[in-house]
């Protein structure tokens, strides 16, 4: 392991905690029926979210997809916004409209959660059009999972963003399964790389159970697109380990094959590594555990504490004030 | 008769088309391995194998067209599209080759392609999977569209379906999987071109498909507490529709509401509204009402939903409201 | 006032928006180089440089969705969609994304986003290339549906849109670009709250929009000699519909007749029907009429085509029988 | 050239002459007024169609776009059939209800001209997924342009096709421009081949100018095919002579790259091998001319003779007869 200051080693921890802990505990807010709709469980591929924000700057934008719990947590948003939008209540930072699958906070550059796979992608596209236009030297990283690298608006994307050479950084979260389909029932090229590459966007696949590893992978991508040379593509090679949602028996891989991989749970083994280098003590392990489980008690106030928004408003945000 | 869920018995229908069809194959996303995913599909994969239950990657358009395809190459395609909110990425296949390729081809060619998605919202999954687009696939020439609100039809217009020559789009609402009812399960196809009376009555018609069946009718048992009595049509054909069914009612009752959980303005309610009026105007003792969704993205909280989706008590109200009102 | 063609009007538009707007720019397929599909933006790429009049590959939903990311950027985006035909390529975009955003997020987005696409029939472009899919968009909560058939609406509508804080599609209607009109050069954003009056009379109301204004006015023209004064309303704006002058209209002639190029059934003008009779029942003398496309894939040959579509001599036959109509 | 049969050789002219005269004659027929709607010559093209239809059986099926006369002449469907589509009569191949851009033959299993682009690709999937499932060695052979590839579709059907091994024979058509669009300007990466790669289809480029070449590399992806392998890519690079429709102005190339590729004319240069060859006569030639304009001549006869559907028919063909 490279040099790792002691402050970050601990930052990186108590990011991919906390998102473990919140998730953790939606799920059994999900069973007790204060969470409704659909819940995705990031646990597992925390190391992808906190590397690759880590690597970005607060003035770059994210659109993620449905399972962003984690990319929501790891940019700053307020866990308690997020518990709260998943209570349906007026303070969550969607105002309860978006639920799990729509986080967004413009304040941070959150462009959001999208629930339809691959939908994100072509405003990731346009916001960093936007940025090329107006000659700022942003990046949008632009999260997705393996399955939607078989939907048109991929391929549209990766298309519009190499030839415009957008200033797009595109993340793939390959966790070998789109839903109960493994990656190679879906995909006749299962190198993602190879695809990024047949649009002339530099590629780069990183083992994405390694928080360190998707942060430098990801740091090298950002420079990069800083550099005006258009979209990187960043593969990260990770696996949920919770079922797809709330909803899924998860009937198509084994048993084994979850064990597997959980023994390279992001969250054990970087606990491992900053230990075996003498960064992180008993005492400062038991102090971020203490402070994650504070936090979520916290949120999870927050959110039972938040209020309704009056049915009366339901139209309000249909279209925007007008202002002239 | 015994009693099934809307699920079983889509399973069912699934099942026995397979059996009885060698060219019958169901395909979309998760149908196989995961068991579908509101399981309708659960152990055929292990019943049928891999070529007749298969899995697609996430290409609504790709595999959408490519069940045309197969269609026109002689097979019985049965496609599955997860939910009628991601068939909007396989609508120009739909209405620009499903739907025209027999007039367009001089009637060389037909397709005779099954089509399932389920629909509609109430289960707090907010705006992107909460549409109900029946009444968008009702314009379209050259399709039939199916919404079973029960489990006799949830199964029996699968089969029915599996005999016409051109396409037939099936909306299961995904809200009534779990719910159940009775099956015969010697029947198989029904009628696939009639509105079916859910309940006679002579004072006002309420006509509704798909998931607000259920809606519509405690809203009839509400009424005729109250003295009226409601006579309440489930749809069951979106396209074309039983002119015929609705019109002998509100030529009956003199009253009309449409139940409808699509956006108000442009649903397949306003269409019902016009032809009622269009076929029974001198009848008519006060305007055609219409129950529909409020015109927003479907919010999450489920305060929020509620008020957006017609309830039974804007049912009630609605028809209480006809029931006074001398016209506008 | 100057003579001009509607697609001059669409020109003049476009150049006055990115003159006036460093922000606004033009995205879509061919609109640079070859000047644009209906040469609406000829010269534009000349004068404005590639970035601001930007040739897209065919990818309607990535374009598409690019410009609302683009909004979202702080960019005034126009998109063009060459024709309503390939919009479909971009529906989930515009369902999912441009219309949901704002209410989604909880307020926190705009997009700012003009969409203009040709659309229509009438030129013997066959099922692929014929569609009117206004009636689409109008049921669509979140966006505005503009529909100019006038040169200073085709000019003045989209300096408007230009204006508004949320998604704006324009459609423009293909045979119309050639055709002339008076245009005050001087004249910038129209209002897009109302519909128009385009023609006054007392004894039955037309009501329609886009390629069939025409259409309807030669219709009443005809009519007045035969003694039936109509009065023509242009819908101009098809979300949200303008009732207040539908019926102030149709409460005094008690009348009416909606032209619509779209298929009839699940037609806009089966909504316009079902609000005139929920507005004006006790008004009306008769049920409202519907002229609408035959309910077929367009053909391509000529006379089939004329068959498909409304025409003068129907509208002037739909008013004549409901003259006489005493109800259904 | 290799050994070529001297009566190969003129039915191949004999074919490409036949698409060109035919598009010359619709051209002028289009300026009278009587053919209507949407034209998309294929003049410079023919020895795409001709040579990839001669590598295929009649038992493969064919899906076209809607620049497709070259196609369905190649196949044999009967130029007056052709021609009286165009005129919108009765007699025409689709019954006059499709036109120059719907172009179906069944008995030729021509599965036709389809106008939005892209769009025929999901349907050559599906033919092909029929003949997989029922074990015919069919191959079916699907056409589209360069612009095409900027598509979802385009990308969503091969991952399909190559993914489930399918007998696809694509097909690309690069004749540089989508309508005024250059290739430089609506793909990242022009050569298209790598594209067919990342999906791990095998692909060649060949010179769509020369109607030997691309039999013979059309002849060996089709065999390819027929082994089972899943479906190939081939690209032919090619050239459209005349503007995108009769509503393109053309003025997005210059006259002199135009002039270069007619210099590469795929009738005149096969002429000229011929002859170099001694392999075609003048008298043979005069004579090929002369049937070819005499099958014009028929082909607008049998169009201008042709009936048109009654009108009381509209509907008809809205949905197939019920036959239970
Ligand atoms: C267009 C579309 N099709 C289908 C779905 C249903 N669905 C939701 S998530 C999902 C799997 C996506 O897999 P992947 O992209 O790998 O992301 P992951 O869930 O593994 O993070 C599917 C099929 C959807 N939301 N959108
Ligand atoms: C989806 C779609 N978008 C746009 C169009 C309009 N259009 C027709 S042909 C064409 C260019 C296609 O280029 P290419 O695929 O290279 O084929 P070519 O015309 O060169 O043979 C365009 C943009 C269309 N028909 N369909
Ligand atoms: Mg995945
Ligand atoms: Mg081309």
């Amino acid at each position: 392991m490279p040099a790792l200051e002691r402050a970050r080693g601990l930052a990186l921890l108590q990011k991919m905690l906390l998102i473990r802990r919140f998730e953790e505990k939606a799920a059994e807010l999900y069973s007790a029926g204060n969470i409704r709709g659909f819940l995705h469980l990031y646990i597992g591929e925390e190391a992808v979210a906190v590397g690759a924000l880590e690597a970005l700057s607060p003035d770059d934008a994210i659109v993620a997809t449905y399972r962003e719990h984690g990319h929501a947590l790891a940019r700053g948003i307020p866990a308690g916004a997020i518990m709260a939008e998943m209570y349906g209540k007026a303070n969550g930072c969607s105002r309860g409209h978006g639920g799990s699958m729509h986080i967004f906070d413009v304040s941070r550059r959150f462009y959001g959660g999208y629930a339809i796979v691959g939908g994100g992608m072509p405003i990731a596209v346009g916001l960093a059009l936007a940025d090329q236009l107006q000659h700022r030297p942003r990046v949008t990283a632009c999260f997705f999972g393996d399955g939607a690298v078989a939907e048109g608006e991929f391929h549209e994307s990766l298309n519009l963003a190499a030839l415009w050479k957008l200033p797009v950084l595109f993340l793939c979260e390959n966790n070998r399964y789109a839903m109960g389909t493994a990656l190679e029932r879906h995909q006749s090229q299962t190198d993602l790389r190879r695809k990024a590459e047949s649009y002339l966007i530099g590629a780069e696949q990183v083992d994405g159970m390694d928080v360190l590893a998707v942060a430098a992978a990801t740091r090298r991508a950002v420079e990069a697109v800083r550099t005006g040379s258009g979209p990187r593509f960043v593969e990260f090679l990770t696996y949920r380990f919770r079922a797809h949602s709330m909803y899924d028996p998860d009937l198509y891989r084994s048993k084994d094959e979850v064990a597997q991989w959980k023994r390279r749970d992001p969250i054990t083994t970087f606990t491992e590594r900053l230990r075996e280098h003498d960064l992180l003590s008993d005492a400062e392990l038991a102090e971020l555990e203490r402070s994650v489980e504070a936090a979520i008690v916290d949120a999870v106030a927050e959110a039972e504490g938040g209020a309704w928004e009056p049915v009366a408003d339901l139209l309000k945000d249909v279209h925007s004030p007008v202002t002239l | 008769m015994t009693t099934t869920t809307y699920r079983e018995a889509v399973h069912a229908g699934l099942r026995e088309a397979l059996q009885t069809n060698p060219h019958v194959f169901l395909m979309g996303e998760d149908v196989g391995r995961y068991g579908g995913a509101y399981a309708c599909s659960r152990g055929l994969l292990e019943e049928f194998g891999p070529d007749r239950i298969r899995d697609t990657p996430l290409s609504e358009s790709a595999f959408l067209g490519a069940g045309i395809g197969a269609a026109l190459g002689g097979e019985r395609p049965i496609v599955e599209i997860m939910t009628v909110n991601f068939s909007l990425l396989a609508l120009d296949q739909i209405v620009n080759n499903a739907a025209t390729l027999r007039h367009m081809s001089g009637g060389q060619l037909s397709v005779p392609l099954v089509v399932r998605m389920a629909t509609g919202g109430g289960r707090q999954l907010a705006a992107q999977h909460s549409h109900t687009l029946e009444g968008w696939y009702a314009h379209i020439p050259g399709i039939k569209v199916l919404a079973p609100a029960t489990v006799s039809d949830a199964k029996g217009m699968l089969l029915a379906a599996l005999r016409e020559p051109d396409p037939v789009f099936i909306f299961e609402y995904a809200g009534l999987y779990p719910t159940e009812g009775d099956l015969d399960e010697t029947a198989g196809a029904v009628n696939i071109t009639s509105a079916a009376v859910r309940r006679a009555g002579r004072d006002v018609t309420v006509i509704t498909y798909g998931g607000s069946l259920p809606k519509a009718i405690a809203a009839a048992a509400e009424l005729a507490g109250a003295g009226v009595e409601a006579e309440v049509i489930d749809l069951r054909v979106l396209r074309p529709l039983d002119d015929a069914t609705l019109l002998e009612s509100v030529r009956k009752t003199g009253r009309a509401v449409v139940i409808d959980e699509a956006w108000r303005t442009g649903s397949l309610a306003a269409e019902v509204s016009a032809r009622i009026m269009e076929g029974a105007f001198s009848q008519l003792k006060a305007p055609v009402a219409r129950v529909c969704s409020a015109e927003v993205p479907m919010p999450y909280a489920k305060h929020l939903e509620d008020a957006a989706l017609p309830q039974i008590a804007d049912i009630v109200a609605a028809v209480r409201h006809l029931m006074t009102a001398a016209g506008a």
